[in-house]
């Protein structure tokens, strides 16, 4: 379909939390019909974007994602009657926190792929990768990732093991 | 009436014919007479009403056609009709005098004979495309009207209404183009062969008539056609007698020669200018027909 | 046209007059469903105050009158388009045909009168000659219509051409057409023709 | 130490040609955990699935990721193939590496490195997956069907005959609802007495069915398979075990003035009545609020001419409770007036037709009680006002219907139709009447629909005018009829001696207090929601609950009946099992950390979160917990993200497996 790829310096790293009824089928669909896009996206299948919990995407940034997409079923779409509305508020106000904290929003993107819109799913995913190529590496929350291993507070053995046991 | 024809009608030609459409009927007789089919024309036959007879009296109308028809049964073999109005109301009258026992009643009274329904009325388009064929009209062919690209105007009666004439179908027909195309014409599409020139106001309302028949003269001329062909005096009239009223009115030039059926069948088939009645026509053919080495 | 209201009842809706139309035309007035068809597609629609639909509307709801008032029966061209497309099996080219009978015979007010003047020669031309003579009908209508000069620019080149002929045979069975034409007169006198 | 077993697939040349699969096999294989990887040209086919199960029990494999298609095409195939292996199903994940990469990618290079990833991923989550248990629960194989017209009775029955039993609540003292009250039903014209009744008595006679009528709905707890339901049963004053239905005290009742809501008020009733002859059951009802004997004490007539003597006006209100497993909703329609409506009701009523103030001006449903041969005219069509028979009468649609303005967007569907029936069965009555409908569109898709409303303009001679009314007005005894011919364009006015508005349906009174009892949604008209409009029409989203007839929107007799058949199918589909078994991806609370802010119930929307009381040994309550019920939960796992304490977790999608699979990245 490219003739040539172009060659980038940097390839940056899109991570995707979406739900398993429409976006995650969106996705599919993109796949049946052979559209191609970028290859920086992982997926991670929700059941529900009312399951997606937010610490879940500083984790993504804290592990070197670059960008963060959310995306599920249509207002008025869910599976699960209302989860989106759910996910919807709380990011919401999530933002909020991100943007005071100074994380660029543009990092982090929203939206409502349904199983039918393998097209969307495509738009979504390419508009992200080349916007945050654009903005170039995340590197503040891996920093502090780093800080927190280095500190070694909280990754020990028997603090894991205590963990677990609850 | 000669021994070796090949097919044998009773005609009825219709006032038009022996009046402002001699040319149509002059170019019958003369190509019937080549392909062996004889005519003999219904003796004192009648106007058959037309447009304003059924348009105000209906009964007056079926019984003009009825006493018609009475006539033609006289005479052996079906009935060859010229124009499309005749035909048109020919073939009415048969059929709402088949299906209405009310009205076959009030005709008899009227005609004081019990109704004669069993000749086949018939076009001369049909006579050529089916009674003939198109393969022995091929072959009576000698000069094909090669490059010539005709416009088939079927107008409103021809075909109309469903289920009535019979002649084709209503609303896509084909039976013109395949008359002419067998004599080696090229026929075009176009989008208002069926539309009405308003015949019925020629008299009366001549400014509706230039309408309706600007739009006609301007679909054919748009699809790239040289000449129009007719097979009714009515919409012949109109196309080619006020042809160049239109032109005048619109401020436009169509210069489109409108030939009945017979004038170009009769053309391909070897027949002369003189016997086709070319000259009578209002817009001159001949320069198309000299360009088009047709004559 | 002015619109006055229509004041509906059992006895402002002439139903016996849509009875004699439909039974002149064969056709029902009431399996009309106003889909519209029939003025999509008539070529004269835009000359008339009311187009073929409403005609039949009106018609449902008995007001002939406002009808036959208006010009709009003798705009149509006859060329039965309508009958042909519609989904309802509606005659309405015959319907026009009852209408301009009924209306000839209520002596309608209608204010066309060339084109039932033209009717009316015509007629009378079938009556006196059995045929139709071109020639003639053109210079009669043009002197009672008052256009003396209507299409004279017309008239020698057809002549010239042919077209126009300036003298004609009388038909032999003459007797036969006037008896046809006074046979319906005395069956309509005696009630036995609508 | 897990040992995961990790299997990737070819599919024939769809993942090979752009993923270089045994380079995938083979970085995969270095991954610490994972004991056997391999690639395999079609891991969906009978020998794949046979490789999965062998590697299985050779390998002693404790998980598997199969990295292969989508897991919406494949997981369960590999999951039943894991099963077979004597493995837990939900230890097998798959990696999706082709339409999320061979598909969607052209670089081989690009592609290989994606699906390593992806597969790597899929191996971090799987060693976080836990055993599930599958969940059953038991279902009670009786039913509650709530609502005693054509919809409740036919999917009563239905169920009925299939041998479960059905508990039937009505609230009038009758079964029968709207269809009883009809005259005659389109598109045939049947007498719907003449086919309703036998069904009515069908339900009285059926051994599985147990009726309550003037009785309601007053609580309902449970879930699906495992409802609790208590039935209020008004007093009804007339014992039905004693009562023969002679009829004897209503002939002597003295009270003989009460308008009879069964007949729209036209006719009268007496205080101690059945609505109507053909009751199912015949038992009378007393009236307490028009009784002479409640609001006076004197009278007693019927009791002293009860023979069997089952007239009882110490009878109370009781409450019963009825264990069953599904649940049929079938409350019905209620029709729209044009009477004033409160300030700020979204629905306004219609002054320009004069409030229903005018006599003559009456509703569909009123016409039909005319109409009936049973009815309080005999079945002639009599003016409420002086009770001539009118003769020209004007039938208008959509009132209500498709008026935003009045608070209604919606088609009422039935109109169009029943005015046509209307038009005939007035032609049949008053032969020398006209009868004139204005209406906007003619909606009549049904079979043999649209040619019964073209009969009633081509040979039962109805007028109809294209055109909405403006306004209604009293003239003398006459009522002006202010509309348009929209076809000729010119107003139109009828002098009219009756009028008959087609008036919206809406849901009955009270719907939505019942949906608050169920847990089920409605929209803003209050007609409830079915699970999904084009796939799950009958369902509830709420599990155990089904719709049929107008409750979940205006329908016609045809359309109910089938619906209602529908909802039996769905309960008897629910009854075939004795246990419901369901996939056991459902929250779980961890009642250590619960600390009883029920944030979690407040976003549930299935109704699963209970509240459980945590007791010591001695009975003293130390707090209430979250409890989250398995049967009812949907696994949407909103709680979990909602949850400050993170005390409740979605099985198979818990923080540790998400978070494990983030971190792989």
């Amino acid at each position: 379909m490219h003739a040539e790829k172009p060659k980038h310096d940097f390839e940056p790293k899109i991570i995707a939390f979406v739900c398993t009824w429409c976006t995650y089928a969106g996705a599919d669909l993109a796949g049946t019909s052979r559209m191609q896009y970028p290859s920086n996206v992982r997926v991670l299948k929700f059941p529900c974007t009312g399951r997606i919990d937010p610490v879940f995407i500083l984790k993504a940034f804290q592990q070197g994602a670059d960008g963060v997409l959310v995306s599920g079923c249509h207002p008025g779409d869910c599976h699960y009657i209302a989860g989106n509305f759910h996910a919807r508020r709380r990011f919401a106000a999530f933002r909020k926190l991100l943007e005071f904290i100074g994380v660029d929003l543009n990092r982090l993107q929203f939206s409502w792929v349904s199983a039918a819109e393998g097209g969307k799913w495509v738009e979504v995913v390419t508009d992200l990768t080349e916007k945050v190529r654009a903005m170039g590496p995340m590197t503040e929350f891996k920093e502090l990732a780093l800080e927190e291993q280095w500190s070694g507070k909280i990754d020990t053995p028997e603090l894991k093991e205590a963990y677990n046991q609850i | 009436m000669s021994s070796d024809n090949i097919m044998e009608y009773s005609y009825y030609p219709g006032c038009s014919l022996h009046a402002s459409a001699g040319e149509y009927d002059l170019s019958t007789r003369e190509l019937f007479k080549i392909l062996k089919i004889g005519l003999t024309e219904i003796p004192d036959w009648f106007c058959c009403g037309a447009t304003p007879a059924h348009n105000v009296d209906e009964l007056l109308s079926l019984s003009l056609c009825a006493k018609n028809l009475e006539l033609a049964d006289e005479i052996e073999g079906d009935v060859a009709v010229a124009c499309a109005a005749c035909f048109s109301r020919l073939k009415t009258t048969q059929h709402v005098l088949t299906e209405n026992e009310t009205k076959r009643k009030q005709v008899e009274k009227a005609i004081d004979a019990p109704v004669k329904l069993n000749s086949n009325v018939k076009h001369l388009l049909e006579i050529l495309a089916a009674d003939l064929g198109l393969e022995r009209l091929a072959a009576a062919v000698h000069k094909p009207l090669t490059g010539l690209k005709v416009a088939c105007y079927y107008g409103c009666l021809l075909t109309r209404p469903t289920d009535v004439p019979n002649l084709d179908c209503v609303e896509a027909p084909t039976i013109m183009e395949r008359v002419i195309e067998a004599v080696g014409a090229e026929t075009v599409p176009w989008t208002h062969r069926l539309e009405c020139c308003g015949a019925n106001f020629t008299l009366s309302r001549p400014g509706v008539v230039i309408q309706l028949t600007n739009a006609i003269l301007d679909s054919a001329k748009a699809a790239g056609a040289d000449c129009i062909m007719v097979g009714c005096p009515l919409c012949h009239g109109n196309l080619d007698i006020r042809q160049k009223e239109i032109e005048g009115v619109y401020k436009t030039d169509y210069n489109l020669p409108v030939f009945y059926l017979t004038q170009l069948v009769g053309l391909a088939a070897g027949l002369g200018a003189d016997k086709l009645g070319l000259d009578a026509m209002i817009v001159n053919p001949m320069p198309l027909l000299r360009e088009k080495n047709l004559i | 046209m002015k619109k006055k209201k229509m004041i509906i009842s059992q006895e402002t809706m002439d139903i016996d007059f849509v009875r004699k139309v439909e039974a002149l035309s064969d056709t029902s007035v009431r399996r009309c469903f106003q889909c519209g068809k029939c003025s999509a597609g008539c070529p004269m629609a835009t000359f008339m105050e009311h187009p073929p639909n409403r005609v039949v509307r009106l018609l449902q709801l008995g007001q002939w009158r406002r009808i036959i008032e208006g010009r709009s029966i003798w705009y149509c061209a006859s060329c039965e388009t309508c009958s042909t497309r519609c989904p309802n099996k509606v005659h309405l080219a015959s319907i026009m045909d009852a209408l301009r009978k009924l209306s000839w015979d209520a002596d309608g007010p209608s204010k066309e009168s060339y084109v039932q003047l033209a009717n009316k020669l015509f007629l009378q031309n079938i009556r006196t000659y059995g045929r139709q003579y071109e020639m003639r009908l053109a210079a009669v209508f043009n002197v009672k219509s008052g256009q003396f000069l209507k299409d004279l620019m017309l008239g020698p080149k057809l002549i010239a051409k042919g077209k126009l002929k300036m003298f004609h045979s009388k038909n032999k069975n003459m007797t036969e057409i006037e008896k046809i034409f006074s046979r319906i007169e005395e069956m309509r006198k005696k009630g036995e023709a609508l | 130490m897990s040992r995961i077993g990790v299997f990737i697939c070819h599919c024939g040349e769809n993942i090979s040609r752009t993923v270089d699969v045994e380079r995938v096999a083979a970085q995969i294989g270095k991954l610490p955990g994972v004991a056997f990887s391999t690639d395999y040209k079609y891991m969906c086919s009978d020998p794949g699935q046979n490789l999965l199960k062998k590697a299985i029990q050779e390998q002693k494999l404790s998980h598997v990721v199969v990295a292969a298609c989508s897991p919406r095409m494949h997981e369960k195939t590999f999951r039943k193939a894991v099963e077979a292996a004597g493995l837990n199903p939900f230890l097998c994940e798959m990696a999706n590496i082709r339409e999320h990469c061979s598909w969607v990618h052209e670089n081989k290079e690009e592609a290989t490195v994606k699906a390593i990833e992806i597969v790597g991923m899929m191996v971090e989550r799987v060693k976080k997956n836990r055993v599930l248990p599958s969940i059953t629960v038991p279902i009670t194989k009786r039913s509650l069907v709530i609502g005693g017209g054509i919809a409740g009775i036919q999917a009563a029955l239905d169920i009925a005959d299939c041998g479960h039993e059905v508990i039937l609540v009505e609230r009038e003292p009758s079964i029968g609802g709207h269809m009883a009250q009809l005259s005659e039903t389109f598109p045939t014209l049947d007498c719907s007495q003449c086919i309703m009744t036998p069904k009515m008595v069908d339900v009285a006679n059926h051994p599985k069915i147990k009726l309550y009528t003037y009785s309601e709905i007053e609580l309902v707890e449970g879930y699906i398979g495992n409802f609790q339901v208590t039935i209020k049963k008004r007093a009804r004053s007339v014992d039905e075990d004693k009562c023969t239905g002679c009829g004897v005290c209503m002939t002597k009742c003295p009270q003989k003035k009460i308008p009879n809501k069964f007949d729209m008020n036209i006719g009268m009733r007496t205080a101690i009545y059945v609505p109507f002859p053909q009751a199912v059951p015949n038992t009378p009802v007393i009236d307490r609020d028009n009784c002479t004997k409640f609001k006076t004490g004197k009278c007693g007539v019927c009791q002293k001419v009860c023979g069997p003597g089952a007239v009882d006006f110490e009878q109370e209100d009781q409450l019963i409770v009825e264990a069953v497993g599904a649940i049929v909703v079938a409350t019905g329609f209620d029709l729209y007036s044009i009477a004033e409506k409160p300030k700020g009701s979204p629905i306004k009523g219609y002054g320009e037709f004069g409030h229903g103030k005018i006599p003559d001006v009456i509703d569909g449903m009123t016409f039909e009680r005319l109409a009936s041969a049973s009815g309080p005219t005999g079945g002639k069509i009599l003016r409420p006002s002086d009770g001539k028979e009118p003769k020209q009468i004007v039938f208008i649609q959509c009132i209500g219907s498709r008026a935003r303005e009045k608070g209604i967007s919606y088609c009422s569907k039935v109109c169009c139709m029943y005015t046509a029936k209307h038009t005939m069965l007035y032609h049949h009555k008053v032969h020398d009447g006209q009868a004139y409908v204005f209406f906007m569109d003619a909606r009549t898709p049904g079979k043999s629909y649209d040619e019964f409303w073209r009969r009633s303009i081509e040979e039962e001679e109805a007028v109809y005018i294209r055109g909405m009314v403006s306004r209604l007005y009293q003239k003398g005894d006459k009522i002006v009829v202010m509309g348009s011919d929209i076809a000729v364009g010119v107003q139109v006015e009828i002098e009219a001696d009756m009028v008959v508005l087609a008036t919206a349906i809406q849901p009955q009174k009270g719907a939505d207090s019942l949906a608050q009892k169920l847990g089920i949604s409605y929209d803003k008209y209050h007609f409830y929601s079915e699970a999904h409009a084009k796939l799950r029409p009958v369902e509830c989203a709420t599990a155990g609950i089904y719709l049929a007839g107008a409750c979940q929107g205006p329908k016609d007799i045809p359309e109910t009946v089938s619906q209602a058949s529908a909802a039996a199918a769905k309960v008897m589909t629910l009854f075939s099992k004795d246990q419901l078994e369901r996939e056991p991806i459902v929250a779980r609370v961890r009642e250590a950390g619960c600390v009883g802010c029920f944030a979690c119930k407040k976003v549930c929307a299935y109704g699963a979160v209970e509240e459980k009381e945590i007791r010591d040994r001695q009975g003293n309550l130390i707090k209430v917990v979250a409890y989250v019920n398995p049967g009812v939960c949907g696994g949407c796992g909103t709680c979990q993200a909602t949850c400050p304490s993170k005390s409740v977790e979605l099985d198979g999608y818990t923080d540790e497996q998400i978070v494990a699979m983030i971190e792989a990245l």
